[in-house]
């Protein structure tokens, strides 16, 4: 779960990390109520979860409160790369001597916290890991062990020279490692960390990203979430037991297994279709599963055909088979599909589709191929 | 041979609620010596013929269990992995899902410190097809023979290994590595065994977007493994960003693209199938070679 | 830092530990209100920094309000083993099925923290450990993984066989840790821990003894200090540098160094004496520690003659010497005293001193002889 | 020979506040080979010729030092000593007082993963006389010779040193090995060296109430020293359950009290003094038999 900048920066505070204490706003009157309230000159920032938002001319500097309020105006509903702005941050602007980068992720292959630093603050740190990895510096941190102090100094001492901004950075690293494992994130980052010019060290952007698999150690976040469109959607779909993500393409899938599901999305790709979404609806047979997964993929305008690829394994096809029957008795559907079922019992499985009038097939690339041809035909398949 | 498991491998089940009931059952039913059940509370107690403990201590005590399979839910897993773990147990095979990564972070930490290989979590396990099967896999569609698979997915690895299966091409050992962004074992360990193992003459391996476990098998394999390897990657039409139903699977960057993957094992030399039927003919030509 | 039961048990209930919410009262009359509040029957606990108070009648049972108040009126003055009885506890008495023991400490030989635990509940675990080892049960605590959940289930299946009863325990256990680990203390021990006769588990006693190292971390702590008259003087010791252990003998004793002063003390009993008080007054040679110093030993009316003991190691003999005599210059001795200075630049200093009228010897043992005689004698020794 | 310390053993002082200044040039007098200083933010100046880093990782790299002593605050102490261990020095003597007890819990358990011992905390350091001092020591009251001299304490070594150095016995190496409830090396890690060192004739084991490392060492000895050992334990007229300054200093238990612990070493047949004249008798004679 990614929070906003607002939200980061609430939470960073809370632990202790100085960061500019602004007012989100969703309106441009608001955005001049804040910087009248907050003291000109102040920075608007659009509040969207992708970065690249200064490029796109989603942050804006007001020298008075008449300018907040147009930049408000004009980033308010602005699109960033497929998001559409409904929140802005206001923040009191500050004069930045320099900008850094601190960062806290988890390492896959130490299988342990990572956190990062560099010089090369402000700008995009993956850009910065491919064209100057050398600029990085790493400090794996133990999980129990927590970042020490010592640690924090060594990579502080590498940003910094002045003994008190090395001190004051080195406590900011602890405190974002804290962050980080209170709140059981994947993601804590600083970017960028600014030095003011007065010397004092502060976080002017916040990313944070919580371990989904951790929340219910921390209800209260689950009040954080803004789900974009898509995200509710997604979010639905979880919530009935199903892993959802819209694509742009024409073909519907439905799968059992996230693997299968990529599979499947795969071939229909390499065989030159458009895949329409993932969609896992996990290793049951229970039809109403299949109906919200049925639901699903025909709320999508986009989809021409609908592939259902099953592979029964400890659920055998006969039940498979028995369980779509069920879900789809109830759906009238208008684009094609496509049933491919194969594993245990899967000629029974078949026989049994094919008593309600359900073509299936045993091999999924062949499957994939016929999705494809029926969405080009417009034809329908059963 | 096979690797890990075989008939003789005492496996403890930890956790017998629905899901760990009926895969005990299914289990026993394949030829697993299953010989405890963990279930705090229900020490004393027995399940069809295995006897049940309230801890991994007890369990490990009494029947010398070697192997655990946890069908404890996400919240406790981790302590569970950790209690087998510190009970002597020298395999842990989790199937629980959903386990915060900080959790198993330090659970990897402790693991490292103690003699415990961990399969998983978030997997479907293991099995040496004919001899013992651990875990949730369907036996049936499995078959003996020389073929090891490692796979980061779990009804994938099915549909790999039933067209394996179906072309004539059984498997000494299949295992579902599992799909979170911290498992225990990866690609290296089980090829370690895999190349030690006689009766693997060739390894598949089924990978997915996210991390760069494929790109470290590609070197290792490279450098440490002379038998044939075939590769598969999934993923190739996924959006930067978006969780792909496994919490692994995500685009973070260049090098956790399927292209990036498929590439670097190529580059190494191992032929990289685009379709699961294309596995089979790159099986046939690599045992044929 | 040792609390009182009604201050651990309040720890206890922050920590999530079920423990009687009671009253802490400190006259006969809130006694009885308080007994009004809680409904009857209530206990009544003298609030004492030391064990075996039920043996010594500091613990009563009251049926009514007005047994409340008795049952306090008589407990309140009280002395037990040294310590006056200020403060009461009142709780709701509760009805126990069977009593038990867990506490955790620090195991010095592994230089871990240890929780034990055992089914002997409500006994001295001094005693317990000495006559029935066997009934204690064990487990080291990784002081940065924490008492993990399996590890306390398996301490509470040795006490416990209902299920039910077996995960409270566990759970307490778990958070008996977090309050061990969160307040730095050296001990956390629960004496009963309760099984109530509805299967509920309880904490009938708190004991919590907080490392005075760590205070500093814990500042809202210092204000749960409620010294009992021999600790303020130890504490007004501490506040000007001094180590300050009062006894029961005649020779006040002044030395630099606690290993010293431990000598000190040994030798003056074994050649017969005895004696005042432990006082370490450090390494330094500044005059006015000697000055607070002399003034805790001539406010002991049993001290019948002082001893003082000085090693001159990085600090010369000399300089000590130059300290004493400003120090003593101001202070009216009524005892007489023997110093005793050796080490680095030894004669100078007797030197020194002598020119003052100070006698001084080079050997310790010489010192308390004389020391001991001239209390003996009731002369004056300079 | 000595042990730990001699006159090649490459020192780096931690801290360099007011008494870390003085101390390093009480060293750098006594002839320590003080290599390197470590202050946070002076990196880069030179203080008595030492010259001074920001970080012990630094320090360690350029300057090759193997020890490290610590004048670093109590609530900062524990950090510095892992941050040396983790530069990679092998010993590392912490002076510091106060240091929190579940502090070093968490630092015993780390060096316990390292190659670095610890001397102290809360402790005079150790000193090889003529070769090398680390601490605080007064290097004047040491001399050269044949007995090893292990104490809790501070001021009751240099009085015990005292003695022994004006009866014409010298001291290989003589460590304060720390007055805490956790302290690194112990009575047994010390003796394991003395037992090696050809040097060393004969050790006094200067002991305490609190704990039951004396009862340790006297177990050890009986089975593992050949050499003459003589103890001497203070704290005889201590009440329980008060800390006599040291925190360590507290009778807890039977087991810690002074009369348990000079039973047991004299049980095992070791020599233990009344007083500390006495222990310059029993050292002739120890030396003499």
């Amino acid at each position: 779960m990614k929070l906003e900048e607002f939200q980061a920066k609430k939470l960073f505070r809370e632990h202790g990390i100085p960061a500019p204490d602004g007012v989100m706003v969703t309106s441009a009157a608001d955005g001049k109520t804040a910087a009248l309230a907050l003291g000109c000159p102040v920075v608007v920032k659009a509040q969207v979860k992708t970065g690249g938002r200064g490029k796109a001319g989603g942050v804006k500097l007001a020298r008075t409160p008449d300018e907040a309020f147009s930049a408000a105006d004009s980033i308010l509903g602005m699109d960033i790369k497929g998001f559409r702005v409904e929140r802005l941050l206001i923040d009191p602007a500050v004069p930045i001597a320099a900008e850094y980068y601190v960062g806290i992720t988890i390492d896959r292959k130490r299988k342990i916290p990572v956190m990062m630093v560099s010089a090369s603050g402000g700008m995009d740190i993956e850009k910065v890991a491919a064209e100057t990895p050398e600029k990085i510096h790493f400090q794996p941190v133990h999980p129990e062990r927590g970042l020490r102090f010592f640690e924090a100094k060594k990579l502080a001492f590498r940003l910094f020279s002045d003994s008190r901004e090395v001190m004051a950075a080195a406590s900011i690293m602890v405190k974002l490692w804290k962050c980080f494992n209170d709140l059981d994130a994947t993601l804590a980052e600083i970017n960028p960390l600014a030095r003011l010019e007065d010397g004092s060290i502060t976080a002017l952007d916040a990313k944070i990203v919580l371990d989904d698999n951790a929340l219910y150690r921390h209800p209260g976040m689950e009040e954080l979430r803004l789900p974009t469109p898509s995200e509710k959607k997604e979010l639905g779909a979880k919530s009935h037991g199903l892993s959802y993500v819209q694509l742009e393409g024409e073909i519907g899938c439905m799968v059992n297994g996230a693997g299968l599901a990529m599979a499947t999305m795969d071939v229909i790709k390499h065989l030159g279709g458009t895949p329409a979404n993932f969609l896992d609806i996990g290793g049951s047979s229970n039809p109403e599963k299949v109906v919200h997964a049925m639901e699903l993929l025909v709320s999508d305008s986009n989809v021409k055909a609908i592939f259902i690829n099953v592979f029964g394994g400890i659920t055998r096809c006969d039940d498979v088979a028995n369980g779509l029957v069920q879900a789809l008795s109830g759906i009238d559907l208008e684009v094609p599909m496509v049933v491919r079922l194969t594993g245990t019992n899967e000629e029974e499985g078949i026989r049994i589709l094919a008593g309600h009038g359900i073509t299936a097939l045993k091999d999924m690339t062949r499957g994939a191929a016929e999705a494809i041809r029926l969405a080009r035909e417009g034809s329908v398949g059963r | 041979m096979s690797i890990l498991i075989d008939e003789k491998t005492r496996v403890m089940v930890q956790g017998l609620g629905r899901d760990g009931s009926f895969h005990a059952r299914q289990m026993k039913d394949y030829g697993t010596s299953v010989v405890a059940g963990v279930h705090p509370g229900r020490g004393g107690s027995v399940f069809e013929g295995i006897p049940v403990f309230d801890t991994a201590d007890e369990a490990v005590g009494k029947t010398g269990a070697q192997c655990s399979v946890l069908f404890v839910p996400a919240p406790f897993a981790s302590d569970a992995i950790l209690e087998s773990a510190n009970a002597g147990v020298g395999l842990v095979v989790a199937v629980t899902e959903g386990i915060p990564v900080l959790d198993m972070s330090r659970v990897a930490q402790e693991l490292d410190e103690l003699d415990t290989r961990l399969v998983g979590p978030n997997c479907p396990g293991l099995i040496s097809p004919g001899k013992s099967k651990v875990g949730i896999m369907p036996g049936n569609i499995f078959s003996r023979g020389p073929i090891g698979v490692i796979s980061r997915s779990g009804t994938l690895t099915y549909e790999v290994v039933n067209q394996l299966s179906l072309a004539g091409y059984g498997q000494s050992t299949a295992i579902g590595m599992g799909g979170d962004p911290i498992v225990g074992m990866k690609y290296n360990d089980y090829l370690v065994h895999f190349e030690r193992d006689a009766e693997t003459e060739l390894v598949v391996i089924v990978g997915e977007i996210g991390g760069t476990d494929e790109q470290d098998a590609a070197a290792f394999i490279g450098q440490h493994v002379t038998k044939p390897v075939v590769g598969y990657i999934v993923g190739r039409s996924a959006p930067p960003g978006k969780r792909m139903g496994h919490a692994g699977a995500i685009i973070s960057g260049a090098d956790s693209t399927a292209e990036a993957k498929v590439n670097v094992l190529r580059e190494h030399g191992i032929p990289v199938a685009d379709t699961v039927e294309q596995i089979v003919d790159l099986v046939a030509a690599g045992l044929g070679g």
